[in-house]
This record gives C-alpha cells, structure tokens and sequence, in this order.
C-alpha cells in the first residue's frame, strides 16, 4: 500500500490505439502517481469500477480511433449514478472522427461533463502539470 | 476443434458455417454458389490478384489508401474520388472499428447517427450491417480492384459478406489481427478462427476464383523489427496456403531507414519464396507491400508531406507490388477525400519518378539482408520446434514464450519483454531482445548498434531512448536524439 | 581592358567603381570604410560564409527558400516568416528582374503600383532602388544569413549597395548570370563585370571581411548534364578565387536519378577541391549547393510536394552543404509565403529523417563519379588549351566553339547545339553532344545509353524525347515515354 | 520565300525563359507556319516591328517571370499607331505575379486588347488549334 495519488488510465470503446497509452502510463507513474492502466478496450463500467474500487482522484480516458463522441458520452453520468460525482475526468487523444477544429471539441466534451480535454498529439508533461494543480 | 495447421475439411467448415450466418441477421444472404458465379463476371481489371500478378510482373508499384465511411453512396463517393483524384490503383474499403469487434449494435447506432448528422460518425465502412447487397452496391460502383482492410480479430462474418458480394482481396490474419488490435482474445481462438476465412478464400479457389489474401505487416507500426514482422508475415502466409490460399501479399511497415527498408522487402520476398516452397505451397503466388510509416505522423501537414514522400521513395526503391498510402491529416483524424487524394497524388508522383531508377545491391544492403534473414529464420525455426512441425500450434507456444513478440502490443498473449530503439543510423534494432531466440551473433550485433548510437549521444542506451523515437518522426526527425 | 584571369590591381578596380556607382542615385551611399566597419558588428550566426563552414564540418545540409517583394517592409515580414514558419536556415533576398537588366526607371515604376495596388507588382526585391539604407532595413530586421540571389549579367552596382548594406554572400557568376538570363550581352562584358564583383569581395576579404559567394549552378534548370554545370561552376569558381574571393559554393541543379545527383555532388567537390588547388587556390573554403528540380514543375501542389521531396531527400542523401527549396506554386506563380514556408518545411522533414543516413559508394556510384569526372576534365582541360593557359579567354573562345554550351539557352553566345535527354534509367544524357570535346569513350557512352532507352520505348532517339523530357516531371514522371 | 501565314513569337520585356519560347517555335512551324520568333528579352517595339516587316497574321507573346501585367499593357495599342490594328495579339506563360484564378487575368488581358490569354502551362497544341481557326 502506498499513500501515492491514484488515477485510473484507460482506452475507451473498441479502440485499441495502445502506444500512448504505455507512455502515458509510464510518464504518470514516473511523476508519481499511482497508475491504474485499464489497458485498451475499455468499456465505460469498468472505468468507474476501477476508480472506486481503488478510490482513484481521477479517470484519465484516451480515445483515438475516431468514436470518441459516441463513446465518451455518458461517462459522467455513470459516476454520478456510482457515487462517484467529484472526480475529475480527463480525455484526450484523437476525439472526434476527422481533422476538426479543437475548440469546437473541446467544448463538445466539456459540455459532457469532462473537467479537462486534451488535443491530438498531447505530451504527457501537460497532463501531469494539470493534475499537479487537480489532484492536491 | 484442435487447433492445427492442416487444411479443414468440408465438413468442418460447414460445421461451423451455419453458425457464423447467423451471427447477424444479413449473414443469411450469403450464398455461396451465387457468390462465385457473381465472381466469374468480375472483369479482369476490377480483380485484386490479377491486377497485383501484373504489377509483379511488369515491376510496377501500384498505390493504394485507407478509406471507409459509414454509409452506402457516401462511401461510394469516396472511392470514386481517390480513383479520380488520387489516381489510385488499387481500392480499399476499410471497416468500422465496432465491426471489428463484432459490435454490430453500436455500428447500428453510428449508422443512424451519421444519417442524422449527415456526416460519418463512424470511422470505417460497417460492411456486416450494409448485407451483400449494400456493399454489391459498392462493387459494382467503382471500377478498381477492391479490398476489405480491417483489424478484426473474428472476421469470418465479415468475410463471408464482403466476399459473396464480390470483394477479391482480403486482410488480416489470426496473428496480425488479434495481437495489435486486441486485449484478451486468445490467439488460439483467432487463429482459428482465421483459419475459417482461409479456408472460405480455398473455397473460393477450389471454385475457380481466385481472391488475394494479405496478412497485416505493420503489426502496431511502431518500431517493429523487420525480422518479427516477417516471421509473422510468413507463418500466416503458411497458415493461409494450407487451407487453400493461392495468392498471398506479404506486408512491411517502413522503418525510417532506407538501406533497412529495402533489404526488409527484399529478405522478405526471398524468404517467403523459400518457405513457401520448403512447405510444399509453391504454387502460391506472393507479392508484397510496403506501407508508408505507420507510426505517429507529424500534425503539421508539409511535414506529413515529407514523411508520405519518403515512404513513396522507399517503396519504389524497394520495388515492393503496392504502397499503402498515408494523407496529410494522418496525426490529426480521419482524412478528408481531398487530404486522402494528395497523399496519393505526392505518392504517384514519386513512383513514377523513381520506378525507372533501381536501387544497387550494395554490401551494405546485403548485409542488412543477412541480417533481417538470419533472424528471422531463429524466430521461424524455433516456432516450428515449439509447436512440433506445426506453424499454428507453434505460433501460440512461441507468443507465450516471448520467441514471439510484438512491441507495444495490447494483447495480454504479447509478453511485452522486447524493446526497439533506432540505431544511429536510425534502423530499428533491439534494445533489449527479450527472450527472441536470436543467436549470440545477432544479440552482440543489435548490443554493438545502440551501445555506437548511445556513444554518439553521450547518454546510456534507456528506455528514454524508446520514447524519444517513439515521438521523432511526429516531431521532424527519425532519431530521437537527447536535446 | 583586356579580359584575363588575373587578379585586378587597386587602380583598375578604382577606376572603374565610380562609374559603377553612378549608374543610378543610390549607388553615391556606398561607403566602402564604413561598410567594413559595419560588417566587423555582425555576429556570426547571421553570417552567411561561417555558416556554411560550419554546416560543413557538422555534415548538416542547411536549408534555403527563394523570396523577395517589391517593398522593404513586405519583403523584412517575408524573410522573417520563412524563418519562422518556414525553419529555413539561410534566407535569401530574390532581385526583380527589371533591376537584373538595369532598368531602375521600369523598378521605380514597380514600387510605386505595387504602392498602390497593396501587393507586389514586382517578382523580387528592387535592392538598387532601395539603396544602402533601405538595404540595411532589411538586414538589420532578419536574424538570420542573407544573400542575395539574382540572375544579373551586369551586377556591380546591385553587389556594391546590398554589400554595402550588410549581405554576406552574393550570387552569379559571368557565364552562370549570362548565358540563362540574356540573349545578346558578350560574354566578354559579363565576365569582366563579374570580376568587378568578386574583386569587390576579394577587397572586403583584404580588410578581413568574408563575403561568401556563390556561381548559379542551374543555369536553364532544364536537363543540363551534370559535367556541363561543373565545368561551368569550377571555372567561376576560380575566376572568383584569383580576384581574391575565399569562401566558395558550388552548385548543382536537380536531375532526377539518384545515382547521378550523387555522384554529381561527390564529383563536384573532388573536382573542384583538385582544381583550385592546382591552380593555386587551396585556401579557398568550398562548399555545395544542391537545386531542387529547377524545370517545369507539376501544376498540383500534392504532386509538386512529390518533387519538392526527392530533392530534398536526394540533396540530404548527397550531404550538399545547402538545398534550395521549391514550393508547391512552382508552376504557377511566385509562391504566397505560406507555400512557401510549406517547402521549406517538407524539405527539413526530409533531411532531418535522412541526415544520418549514408548512401554507400556502390560501384554503380563510382562509375557516375568517374563519367562525371571525365566529361568534365574533358572541358576544363580544352577551355584552358583554347584559353592558352587563361580560364576567363578560354571561357569565350569555348562558347565560341561549342566546347561550353548549355542547353535551351537564350543567349546567343552559346551555340546550341547540344541536346540532353534522359537516359533509360532517367539519367540525363546526350542525345547530341554537338562539340564538346569528349573522348571517343565518352561519345560512345551517351550514345548507346541514348539507344537502350530507344530500344526500350521502341522509337529512334530523336527531338520528340527531349520534349517528352522537357515536359515529363510537370505531367508526373521522370522520364518522357511516349503513351 | 514561302506563302506560309507567318506569325511573330517572342517573350517580352526583362524575360528571359527560353524553353517553352523554343518548344513553341518547334510546334507552330511543324505545324506549318512561319515563325519569326524573336527570342526572349523582347520590347514591344520589336513585335509590332517584325510584324509590320513580315507581314504576320499573329503576335504570340509570352511572359512567364510574372511582370506581364506591366510589360504587356499598351501593346494593342502600339498596334494601332503602327497601323495593324486587326493583327491577332495571343499572350500566354505565367502572367501576373503569384498563382491566381485564371478567369481574373483572362478578363484582365482581354481588357488590355488580346484576342486570347493562355492560361500557365499550356500545350502547344491549344494554341495551334486556335490559329487554324483564327487565321484562316
Ligand atoms: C499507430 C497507429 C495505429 C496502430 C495502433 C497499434 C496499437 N495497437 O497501438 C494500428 C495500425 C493498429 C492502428 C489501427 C487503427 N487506427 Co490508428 N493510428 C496510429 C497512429 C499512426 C499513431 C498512434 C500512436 O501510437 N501515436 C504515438 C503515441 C505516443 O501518441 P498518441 O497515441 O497520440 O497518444 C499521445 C497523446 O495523444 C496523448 N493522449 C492520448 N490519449 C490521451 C488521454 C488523455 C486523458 C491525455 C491527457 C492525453 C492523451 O498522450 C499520448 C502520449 O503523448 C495514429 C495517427 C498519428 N497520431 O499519427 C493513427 C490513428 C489514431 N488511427 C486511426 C484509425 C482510424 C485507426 C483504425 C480505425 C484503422 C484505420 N481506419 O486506419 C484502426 C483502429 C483500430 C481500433 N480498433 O482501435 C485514426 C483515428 C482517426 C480519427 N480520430 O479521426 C488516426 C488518427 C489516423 C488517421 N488520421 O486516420 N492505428
Ligand atoms: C526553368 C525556369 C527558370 C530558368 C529559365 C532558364 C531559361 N533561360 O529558360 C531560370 C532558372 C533561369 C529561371 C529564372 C527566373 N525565373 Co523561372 N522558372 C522556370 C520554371 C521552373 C520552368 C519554366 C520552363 O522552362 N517550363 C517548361 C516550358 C516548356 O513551359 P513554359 O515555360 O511554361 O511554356 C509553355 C506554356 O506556358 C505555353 N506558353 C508560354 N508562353 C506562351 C505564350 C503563348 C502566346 C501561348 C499560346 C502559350 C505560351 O507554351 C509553352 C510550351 O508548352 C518555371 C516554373 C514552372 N513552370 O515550373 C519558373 C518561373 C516561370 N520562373 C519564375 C521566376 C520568378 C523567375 C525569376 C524571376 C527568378 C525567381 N524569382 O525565382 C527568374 C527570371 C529571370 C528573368 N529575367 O526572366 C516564376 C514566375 C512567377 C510568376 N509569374 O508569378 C516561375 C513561375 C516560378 C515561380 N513559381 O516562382 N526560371
């Protein structure tokens, strides 16, 4: 048992983009954090159990593959619905099917209830900046 | 069943047939007599392994792209274009990633979303859920040779549809389809499962029609030795033409490094040659192909230029059959057809440019030959040990001993032991060789290669060193040099 | 005056400068003490001479853009974007060509519409208009080296004032600025001009100035085979060097094979290394420059990013000190700064992915490094026999003769009786050597190269294939078969 | 001398790209016509000259480096002064500065006199067609 903050890190739907994923993993733990990796493949349940089960700060949630949109959607609700309301949600990767302007995405997502939403190509050092300042 | 490569009789295919139609409700349309009497009507040069034995012979390398849309006419509209536009010589149609996981719900529901928003929600074409008769729609639209690109590690439906309704070449592959593309699916399981749509293409063959099968080469695209590559390439290639495969392309996914690049295709070619004949499947016709850089790409899009342009160049050099193309919005999302047909028309440009010009035999690219060849027999020889003579039985012992291994993998059958890091002249070696069953020779070789590239960087060979080049091209170089 | 290749005393120099500088208003600002103090301030990264030296030693290949507008704020925001946006390495000031013919009245006339018009009515920068001051704007507002690149047979009062002002290489040369760029100028007259520019920088170098300078390698950019443009380099090049000059880039078009650019670039610096010395300029510093296609480009801008990317990749693979970049307008006007920069940046994704990769001296590649060398012996050794031991008399006597002759020239000093073609490989040919004073070997060798490539496309080798050539890379291809 | 139509090519003003000036002249007279081709550098003194000289049916000129705006105004003009106002005046290369829509500088040249404006890149063959029919 560690006193490390956990977050719980996971590709989400049918995608199964893993490269970022293992770096992510990697760079998060390295600025220690305690990384839950769900791996590839995600579905939206095994997110929020994961982060209960080990009362994580925050579900990092990648998508690559183009389905974000649809994937993504809901995600909030089902930690509200979980007991699970607070925690902060991040996603990243290539969100939306296309080459799309970011903002529009951004706000898209935001709009779902994520806290915070990540452009294509994000370095992990802006991630772990923010969850410096998310997860005190 | 016991998993063996051994050609499945009929009666084990049709065991099992029923079941695959009914899989979703527009398996049932599927008929087999009809399909190869449709097939028999398809003109020459609307015909995959045609088209590609011509290429071989005349020393051509045709251009190829990724594209697939979720509705019928809107997908149809697409492909037109990258023949028109692009000038493309070969069509593909790539499959939704629901469709992929036999997810035909969720593909349902991106259907209906993409007609309510009026544009694709879905990032391929959900061939399963269009029926023979929606994607016969498609055949018979475009007139180029088509083929179904997926990433599915059960495609049997998927076959049987796009293939009934007249598509003459199909991808994927029990390994390449399962270890990059899945998490938990066991590789006995797809395999097998492969083994299925291999035998439907025999089928097909035994009928007279001819269909072009071509496992995935790039694996994950990122970083993947020559040698695994091709272990992998060529035991499918095996996996294939003994249930019946008669017209194979073998794939490869440029590494950055030109020497490497053309040995890899030309190591390839000679080795499956020799193998193929070894294991009695001489009469298969193999061609090969080369794909643009399947890792992260550059966002910016001059530089994605010069990234599709290299790939082009290194293609032509190769003389690999056909280039799988990449477009300028590689980094950023699912190309426009306009993006789509830049990168072919980049790409055209510099074949025709280059494919009158031929790449000397040089010892420095004989040697990368021996190399790439020597590995990779070590890998295929020990797979044939483990699995008794047996390349499917063996190729499952052989992921769960690491002689089999796939870097960045997401399948928990993939042990994850290896690292690749480029050398300093930027070829992709080993940093850390897992338990590949190399020689000592080739485990000093890949040693003396990233300790001379750590020298040159001051730094110790790390898996700092990985990640750097996992992000070098993306970030205009092919070394990920320290700062 | 008397044309010879000798260095110019300070009298004759002096007795010629202030008829240079009262060509025009502006040439009175021209302050040859103040100029030399003013370039002793300029640091050594917006040094254009100790930036190449430096590329040198470190194998970098550096990149360069062609640009220049009609007005000094424009043109400052150009560079400063290609910079930029562009990551270019050395910036370029690209002269209009009324300025290139002298015509100062029709530049004033380009400034003021282009005043009015809100846009560049002009195809370069008016740098004689501009003035010493004006000049300095520029320099003093980009950080990064600047020559000027032109194309002027009289370009004494241009190197004065952009000297002058703070430019640290000049291009041209008397026959490379002569025989593409004017029809009825001697070359007599342009040779003389142009040893008034190099003693000038010869002068800047006695008072421990280094101006680099710089032959325009090109010439037509249209099929000139290689051993023509370094004959022609080599003798600018010495020319430059015995009026004092000390820092030395010579260039090279374009062809298209990579096997020949190779060895042209290889055989370019052996060469002229050898000849400088025994002509007793050792202490020269020479380097390269490689041309991207300097012919017709494709219309679509995919297609030119397709040849804008061999030439980066071929000048990467040639380890040439710097590229000149193209742009996806080529064809089709001066390129927006946009497009520009767009060049630039496929270009350096190009080399950085290549730079640390070696192309092997296969035997393939030394066999074109000895044609290159021989063909090219062959006419420096008779300029100099026909010069009776003086490159700058021979110059003009061989011209006369066609023993120098550059094809598809509008000058009619140069004979014309050349015609290039491609070889079937895409090498560049002759199809006819007119008089150039090549061995019976070398004869030989053109012509069967000249009848397998006939052979090959069934049609007799004849002036259709040199308009085929003419025209091959713009409708996308290498080589001009016919259909 | 021959009953040839002849027509005058040349590239005007401060230009001096020869190679298409030296495909066209190949073409045309292949094509049967007489050329009097001027070369490149050309004042437009010198086309209306050799025009009136030899009696041509046709001016072709060419600019490609881009200063055509300027270099080709007033050409119709000079035409009329020297007494050939009917003459057919063609134009063709890389007119103006920088790409642009062709239907812009078309109607410009059209406006300054020209019977036709070709657009950058033209064949050969474009322009011998229309003489076949423009001088009959
Ligand atoms: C390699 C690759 C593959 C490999 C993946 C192998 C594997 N198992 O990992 C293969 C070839 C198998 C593959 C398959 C497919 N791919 Co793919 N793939 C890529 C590619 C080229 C690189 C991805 C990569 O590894 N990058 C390197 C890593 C380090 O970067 P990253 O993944 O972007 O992750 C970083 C950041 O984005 C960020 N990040 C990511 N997620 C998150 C989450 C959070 C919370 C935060 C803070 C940050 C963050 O941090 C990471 C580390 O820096 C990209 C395009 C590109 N980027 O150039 C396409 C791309 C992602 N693929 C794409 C597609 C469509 C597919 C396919 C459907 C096939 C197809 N149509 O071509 C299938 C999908 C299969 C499936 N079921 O998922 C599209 C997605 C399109 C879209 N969104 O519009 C892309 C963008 C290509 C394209 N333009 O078409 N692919
Ligand atoms: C080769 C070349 C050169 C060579 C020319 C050698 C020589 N003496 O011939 C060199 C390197 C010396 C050169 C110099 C310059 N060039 Co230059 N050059 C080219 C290039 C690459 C090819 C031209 C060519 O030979 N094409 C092949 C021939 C067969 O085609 P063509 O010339 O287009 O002619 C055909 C048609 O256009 C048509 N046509 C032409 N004229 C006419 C007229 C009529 C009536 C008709 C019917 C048809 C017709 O028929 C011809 C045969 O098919 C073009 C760009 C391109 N096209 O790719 C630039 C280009 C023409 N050059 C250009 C410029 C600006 C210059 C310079 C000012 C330098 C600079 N800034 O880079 C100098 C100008 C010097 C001067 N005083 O003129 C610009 C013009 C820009 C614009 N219009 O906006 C171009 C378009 C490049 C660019 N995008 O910047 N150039």
């Amino acid at each position: 048992m560690t006193n490390k903050v956990k977050v719980v890190l996971g590709v989400i739907g049918a995608d199964c983009h893993a490269v970022g994923n293992k770096i992510l993993n990697h760079a998060i733990a390295a600025a220690g954090y305690e990384v839950i990796n769900l791996g590839v493949l995600v579905p939206q349940e095994e997110f929020v159990n994961a982060a209960i089960e080990t009362d994580a700060k925050a579900i990092l949630v990648a998508s690559l593959y183009g389905h974000g949109e649809i994937d993504c959607r809901g995600l909030r609700d089902r930690c509200r619905e979980a007991g699970i309301e607070d925690i902060k949600l991040y996603v990243g990767g290539n969100l939306v099917v296309g080459k799309t302007d970011f903002d529009e995405v951004e706000k898209k997502f935001l709009g779902m209830g994520y806290n915070r939403v990540y452009e294509p190509g994000t370095l992990p050092d802006v991630v772990i900046a923010d969850m410096k300042e998310d997860l005190k | 069943m016991e998993l063996k490569n051994k050609k499945w009789t009929h009666d084990e295919f049709n065991a099992i047939r029923q079941e695959v139609l009914n899989q979703w409700p527009t398996g049932k349309d599927v008929n087999f007599e009809e399909a190869v009497k449709y097939h028999e009507n398809i003109p020459a040069k609307r015909h995959f392994a045609k088209r590609l034995v011509k290429a071989k012979k005349n020393g051509e390398t045709l251009t190829q792209p990724r594209a697939g849309v979720a509705l019928i006419d809107e997908h149809i509209n697409l492909l037109n274009f990258l023949k028109k536009e692009g000038e493309a010589d070969l069509l593909p149609t790539t499959i939704d990633s629901y469709t992929r996981q036999n997810q035909y719900e969720s593909c349902q529901k991106g259907i209906d979303e993409s007609l309510k928003a009026g544009r694709s929600l879905l990032n391929g074409f959900p061939a399963v859920n269009h029926g023979v008769a929606g994607v016969r729609r498609v055949v018979e639209s475009v007139d180029a040779p088509l083929q179904v690109r997926h990433g599915t590690p059960d495609a049997r439906l998927l076959g049987e549809i796009t293939i009934a309704a007249g598509y003459t070449s199909y991808e994927g592959g029990g390994i390449s389809y399962n270890i990059p593309y899945a998490k938990s699916v066991s590789l006995e399981k797809t395999i097998f499962d492969w083994q299925y749509c291999d035998r439907m293409v025999g089928l097909y063959a035994e009928h007279g029609i001819e269909i072009n099968r071509e496992p995935f080469g790039p694996l994950t695209g990122t970083l993947v030795p020559p040698s695994i590559s091709h272990a992998i390439a060529i035991i499918e290639g095996i996996l294939a033409a003994e249930q019946g495969v008669k017209n194979i392309t073998l794939g490869y996914g440029q590494c950055g490094n030109l020497i490497q690049d053309i040995a890899a295709i030309r190591a390839l070619e000679q080795l499956a040659e020799e193998f193929m004949t070894k294991h009695g499947y001489g009469d298969c016709v193999l061609t090969t192909v080369f794909h643009q850089w399947m890792g992260g790409f550059p966002q910016d899009e001059a530089k994605a230029f010069g990234v599709i342009s290299w790939g082009a160049a290194t293609a032509a050099l190769a003389k690999a059959t056909k280039v799988i193309v990449k477009t300028p919005h590689e980094a950023l999302g699912i190309p426009t057809k306009e993006a789509n047909a830049m990168g072919l028309r980049t790409t055209k440009q510099m074949i025709n440019m280059l494919k009158d010009q031929a790449f000397p035999l040089t010892s420095e690219l004989q040697t990368e030959i021996n190399i790439i060849k020597a590995e990779t027999r070590c890998i295929l020889d020990k797979v044939f040990e483990l699995g008794n003579g047996d390349y499917a039985v063996g190729s499952v012992r052989a992921f769960e001993a690491g002689v089999l291994d796939v870097p960045f993998a997401p399948s928990k059958f993939s042990l994850n032991k290896i690292l690749p890091a480029r050398d300093n002249n930027g070829a992709v070696r080993l940093f850390e060789v897992g338990n590949l069953p190399f020689t000592p020779d080739l485990v000093t070789f890949h040693k003396e290669k990233m300790a001379e590239r750590a020298k040159a960087e001051g730094r110790a060979p790390s898996f700092q060193m990985v990640i750097d080049d996992i992000y070098a091209i993306s970030k205009g170089h092919l070394v990920g040099r320290p700062r």
